[in-house]
């Protein structure tokens, strides 16, 4: 199993299924001579050639349209979105086109287009490079979306938004693209979309994350004063309801831990469902950790107060655990409200 | 009925069928009018009066497998492609029979065996995923190419903008035909767009930017078939600005009263379907009694057609459901 | 009490605001000369003068983009989208921009910037023109997002946006723009942004509603077997938790009426606040009725089946209070999943 | 140490205070860099080594009471509008001496006081908002003007097109100033871009279009004192392509690899500072050692406020929650 950054892992992910498909086409901002602002395709144009993989100018509306049109036509197009909120300049071809196709064509028509897009904050990029947006995406139908947590996730999601015949849009938190792990490739290494994975196993609570705070989660339940299962979602649309249920029907207590400001982050989404459907077995409030609602602030001391920390985690769930009641958010001990 | 595939090669070989089309194309907006009139359209419908000769002369020049995108006026576009008065009717009346089941009206038909992409209510969006069916042929070496159909006022949109940037830089196949009729919704192009000719901006493309005369089929067919073999050559992109006319306001209820005196008038002087009639009759094409028999040929087609979509199943309820997600 | 149209009582709104302040603007596509294509703007350019009200190119991201600049140097522009899925093409002026001009100057620049956009399914527009779409603007800190639901709250809290420092979203159902009521005008019937209100009192249920759901709620609660709180939101960003706990307190159920599909929607940061915040207080699961997880389809009775109507509504909310636990919705009963 | 109103003043009346802010743009710009590779600067950061006279042009042209947007890349258009560099080191380090007080870091920099429009970081994006300031004084009637500045690259974007051809119908007093230093990040302008020279792209919206040497700050002012005169008498916009080079990568840590061999030096040839240096010299308006004694003056201050910076207080966590919203 060989060991690699998550950059490598999603070069090595694209690269893999070029190999085995011709249609695999990569397209964006400075991915191919450069290899990627962040060496998400390094390697790339010197294996597949300038035919496969291009510079585009920019212009994401034009280039994602273009890849609308591409995966329409029977090619494979994987697209990298630098920046997600460079989706703001280009969201209509996703959402309104490309996720609408399959539907307006009756069936007739696949649009099996993959979406890249880095995203977080925590490395300095200020306020307009370093949110997550999946709302953005996420009350869509006719598209998945995925959220990588690591070199292994970002590995095997990238294999499988690829091979679904559905526009797919993949998250990549941008501050874990130097991170390192163990990476399962080729089949074995898939990820089926839709599939969540326990990342811990505990007893006194579900603790749900995505991207991110996977790590932070796992970190806190590693040191906590209480054992949890630690999931991490992987897709978010659709999101798998089954292992996230099993899991709170035995703990009894659910919890989500976002990177996203708590007014439309995923979290009320999965609260939501879990106090719809499992509200007999709930022995405590849903708690949801999330950043406050403000916009991501810059300076390292702001930036890391924003993200939720393992150790603020840690604290809550041992707050809720102790109380049985749902803990202020650490903004408003401080007395800050946005 | 012959399939759409049928009916695109029968346009594509004979001028007497691409003046039968545009008859078709006429009458069945005529006929989408009365049903909104009617009440039987839900919804809206965007008309393509008076644009006839740009739909038959795009798609006598367009191979099948090329690729079109077109918008939501694109009725026309779409019976030019080959679609049938069925399909459309279908679609627009929601219907089973619909191109789409019926399950998207008006604004959205779709039929990949005649090349019609699904077509585009959002403005300008379909011009940047027509560089893209392009790039599915440049990638794949195949020489088909692409067609993007879209009107005046989406040339104001940045749509258009980096589909035409992009489609240069990369030498896509694709051609750009920009329908100008005049107006977009309730404003005369003047108010929004500072250029007379939309064709100049080729320029910032550094590609050919070329006027047409959007009333006659023939011209329309010849600059697209030139523009098409530029693009199968390798030679990249090419605007194509068709001059024409919208006889109807922009959607169902709009009577256009903000159109000037006079105005429709001397455009319907340059009638496609007048003067290409007048001018099959003069070579002989059509025989003397050819104009009336034309007519009446579309008509009972038409009529049959809507007896058929109206006596047809509605889309049922649970055609919402299929479709959402590729399996 | 002048009885209009939501139509006119956006336009009469406008029209006050305008006539109070001359740094007031209307801007959109055909909304001077042809006054609006849902007649939204009647007789702004006749009052004011072409200088104030304009028509625009067919460029949301730059008609959208001016009205930011032009809010940040003095003017209170009123921008038309004309249906809200136009805001792809333009979302990073609102949501990148604008709604962080604030922040990002210190607080030295505000953005007075209205944007009114029609949403919602009803009038067979078809799958790229009826959804409601909430969802793209929700999360974003420095925005505020207010929904109208008939003419009385269109006029109370179109006035109350363009007064508002801050960049406003304001949703209007397009099927309601033709319904009439009174309304009280001027400066007693401006709505303050954040604020709900009690559209009809029961003691069964709190039942959620927001824009075009209200008057279903409201339906559904006068034919009913029970009673119940109808809270009309107004606004979803920020909401009235205040008037949205005190009810649950008191009725311990919570019922969310939505347009949009499941996933995503809005009702999700509602229950889960509420599953957190209230949890001893609920006596019942939380039930959220939405549209299901597809694009909007065409045709009169698919469309009207897509939305909750208030027959459904009822039977959701009986079936609640009969079983305790939450019903399957209509879709899941006949079998069909997106 | 000046306020910015002084330092902008000071710019408009006097060749020399223009030398000298170059020259300070550019020392603060190496030092920024050095900082940066100190491990000292979070996050990212643009520098505009090479294209001061750009940016000392503009703000000798501009009025204080004209609204700028700019980028990212907005260092020297800020400190030449007059931000000092406390404000702007202040905000590249996070401290609340910064123009936004921290909040910001290098890509967000604000100075309503000098028409510095909040920066941005999204390409295109200040287009339109330039557009919008032209806008208000449109409505109000003042004849104050608003210039966009941006780079070549995003002349491919949307916004670009949808912000010119709005402008243009509406005759708003705005100067679009592209700043064509050659590249959008890795990738040589030729590679995304179909024309040679980018002016030419203002016929799509019957507007002026003027390439400008942008290594000379006298003819960056004129250039834009005359442009902003024609749309202060309402004569509308105009597109200047100011032809400029960057020296550094596009950001922080890049080295510019790509860059073929001899291009940067052949550009250090038409270096902005040393050739405005010498031809004020020659004039005589820089004494003998004027060269050496501005750049003494410039180290010293810069170094002043870095060590004032460095020792100040940081922005505290709580500025976070400032600001979300107006009152
Ligand atoms: C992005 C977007 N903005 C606005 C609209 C509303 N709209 C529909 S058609 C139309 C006019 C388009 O004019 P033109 O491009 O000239 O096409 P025509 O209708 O004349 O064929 C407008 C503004 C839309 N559908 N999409
Ligand atoms: C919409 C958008 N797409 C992509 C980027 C990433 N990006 C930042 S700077 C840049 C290059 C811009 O080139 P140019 O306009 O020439 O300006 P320069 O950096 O040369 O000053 C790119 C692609 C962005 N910030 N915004
Ligand atoms: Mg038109
Ligand atoms: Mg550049």
């Amino acid at each position: 199993m060989p060991r690699m950054r998550m950059n490598q892992a999603i070069s090595a992910a694209i690269a893999d299924e070029m190999r085995a498909n011709p249609d695999v086409i990569v397209l964006g901002e400075d991915v191919a001579v450069a290899e990627g602002p962040f060496k998400t395709s390094a390697g790339l144009l010197e294996e597949f050639g300038p035919l496969r993989v291009r510079d585009t100018p920019i212009s994401e509306m034009g280039f994602l349209g273009a890849a609308v049109g591409a995966a329409a036509t029977g090619l494979r197009p994987v697209v990298e979105i630098m920046f997600v909120e460079f989706l703001g300049v280009a969201l209509d071809q996703l959402s309104t086109e490309g996720a609408k196709f399959h539907y307006l064509s009756g069936g007739q028509v696949t649009v099996p287009l993959t979406v890249r897009a880095s995203v977080g904050a925590g490395l300095g990029f200020g306020t307009q490079h370093s949110q997550t947006l999946e709302s953005w995406v996420v009350g869509t139908p006719g598209l998945k979306l995925a959220v990588a947590s690591g070199p292994a996730t970002a590995y095997g999601l990238m294999r499988a938004a690829i091979r679904d015949d559905n526009p797919v849009v993949v998250l990549e938190p941008r501050r874990l693209y130097a991170q390192r792990e163990e990476v399962t490739t080729g089949e074995a290494g898939i990820i089926a979309l839709g599939q969540a994975r326990q990342a811990a196993s505990g007893d006194d609570a579900t603790v749900v994350a995505l991207g991110s705070t996977v790590g932070t989660a796992t970190e806190a339940a590693a040191d906590g004063s209480w054992s949890a299962d630690v999931i991490d979602l992987q897709s978010l649309q659709p999101w798998d309801q089954d292992l996230v249920y099993a899991s709170v029907a035995r703990t009894g207590r659910l919890v989500t831990v976002e990177e996203n400001p708590l007014s439309g982050g995923w979290g009320a989404d999965v609260v939501a469902a879990v106090a719809a459907d499992l509200f007999g077995e709930l022995k405590a409030p849903p708690l949801r950790i999330t950043a406050p609602d403000v916009p991501v602030p810059f300076g390292k001391e702001l930036e890391e107060r924003y993200m939720p920390s393992s150790a603020y985690v840690g604290e809550q769930i041992t707050e809720l655990l102790d109380t049985g009641r749902v803990p202020p958010p650490w903004w408003q001990r401080e007395e800050n409200t946005p | 009925m012959n399939t759409p595939l049928e009916r695109r090669e029968a346009l594509q070989q004979d001028r007497q069928v691409r003046y039968e089309r545009m008859v078709e194309i006429r009458a069945l907006e005529n006929k989408v009018q009365d049903l909104f009139d009617e009440g039987l359209v839900h919804g809206t419908t965007h008309l393509c009066l008076g644009q006839e000769a740009v739909a038959v002369g795009v798609a006598a020049a367009a191979r099948v497998t090329d690729q079109v995108t077109c918008t939501y006026r694109g009725h026309g576009v779409a019976l030019a492609l080959g679609l049938t008065p069925v399909q459309l009717l279908g679609e627009i009346l929601g219907r089973e029979a619909g191109s789409i089941g019926g399950i998207g009206g008006s604004m959205h038909l779709c039929d990949p065996e005649i090349g019609l992409m699904p077509t585009f209510a959002i403005v300008g969006a379909g011009i940047p995923v027509a560089a893209g069916a392009a790039l599915t042929a440049q990638v794949r070496g195949t020489d088909d190419a692409a067609i993007a159909v879209f009107g005046d006022g989406s040339t104001n949109i940045g749509a258009f903008h980096e589909a035409l940037n992009l489609a240069a830089i990369w030498k896509l196949p694709v051609v750009f035909v920009c329908e100008n009729n005049q107006y977009g919704e309730y404003s005369r192009i003047d108010l929004t767009t500072p250029v007379e000719d939309i064709a100049c901006r080729a320029e910032s493309y550094a590609i050919g930017g070329t006027i047409v005369d959007g009333q006659d089929p023939d011209a329309v067919a010849e600059a697209v078939s030139s523009a098409l073999d530029h693009a199968r050559s390798g030679g990249g992109p090419t605007l194509l600005e068709l001059k024409t006319y919208r006889y109807a306001g922009h959607s169902r209820a709009d009577t256009a009263p903000y159109r000037p005196d006079g105005e429709f008038e001397s455009w319907y002087e340059k009638d496609p379907i007048v003067n290409f009639g007048r001018q099959l009759l003069d070579e002989g094409v059509l025989g003397e009694n050819g104009i009336d028999e034309v007519q009446a040929t579309v008509n009972a087609r038409i009529d049959a057609a809507v007896e058929l979509v109206l006596d047809s199943a509605p889309t049922p309820v649970d055609a919402m459901f299929a479709h959402v997600l590729a399996p």
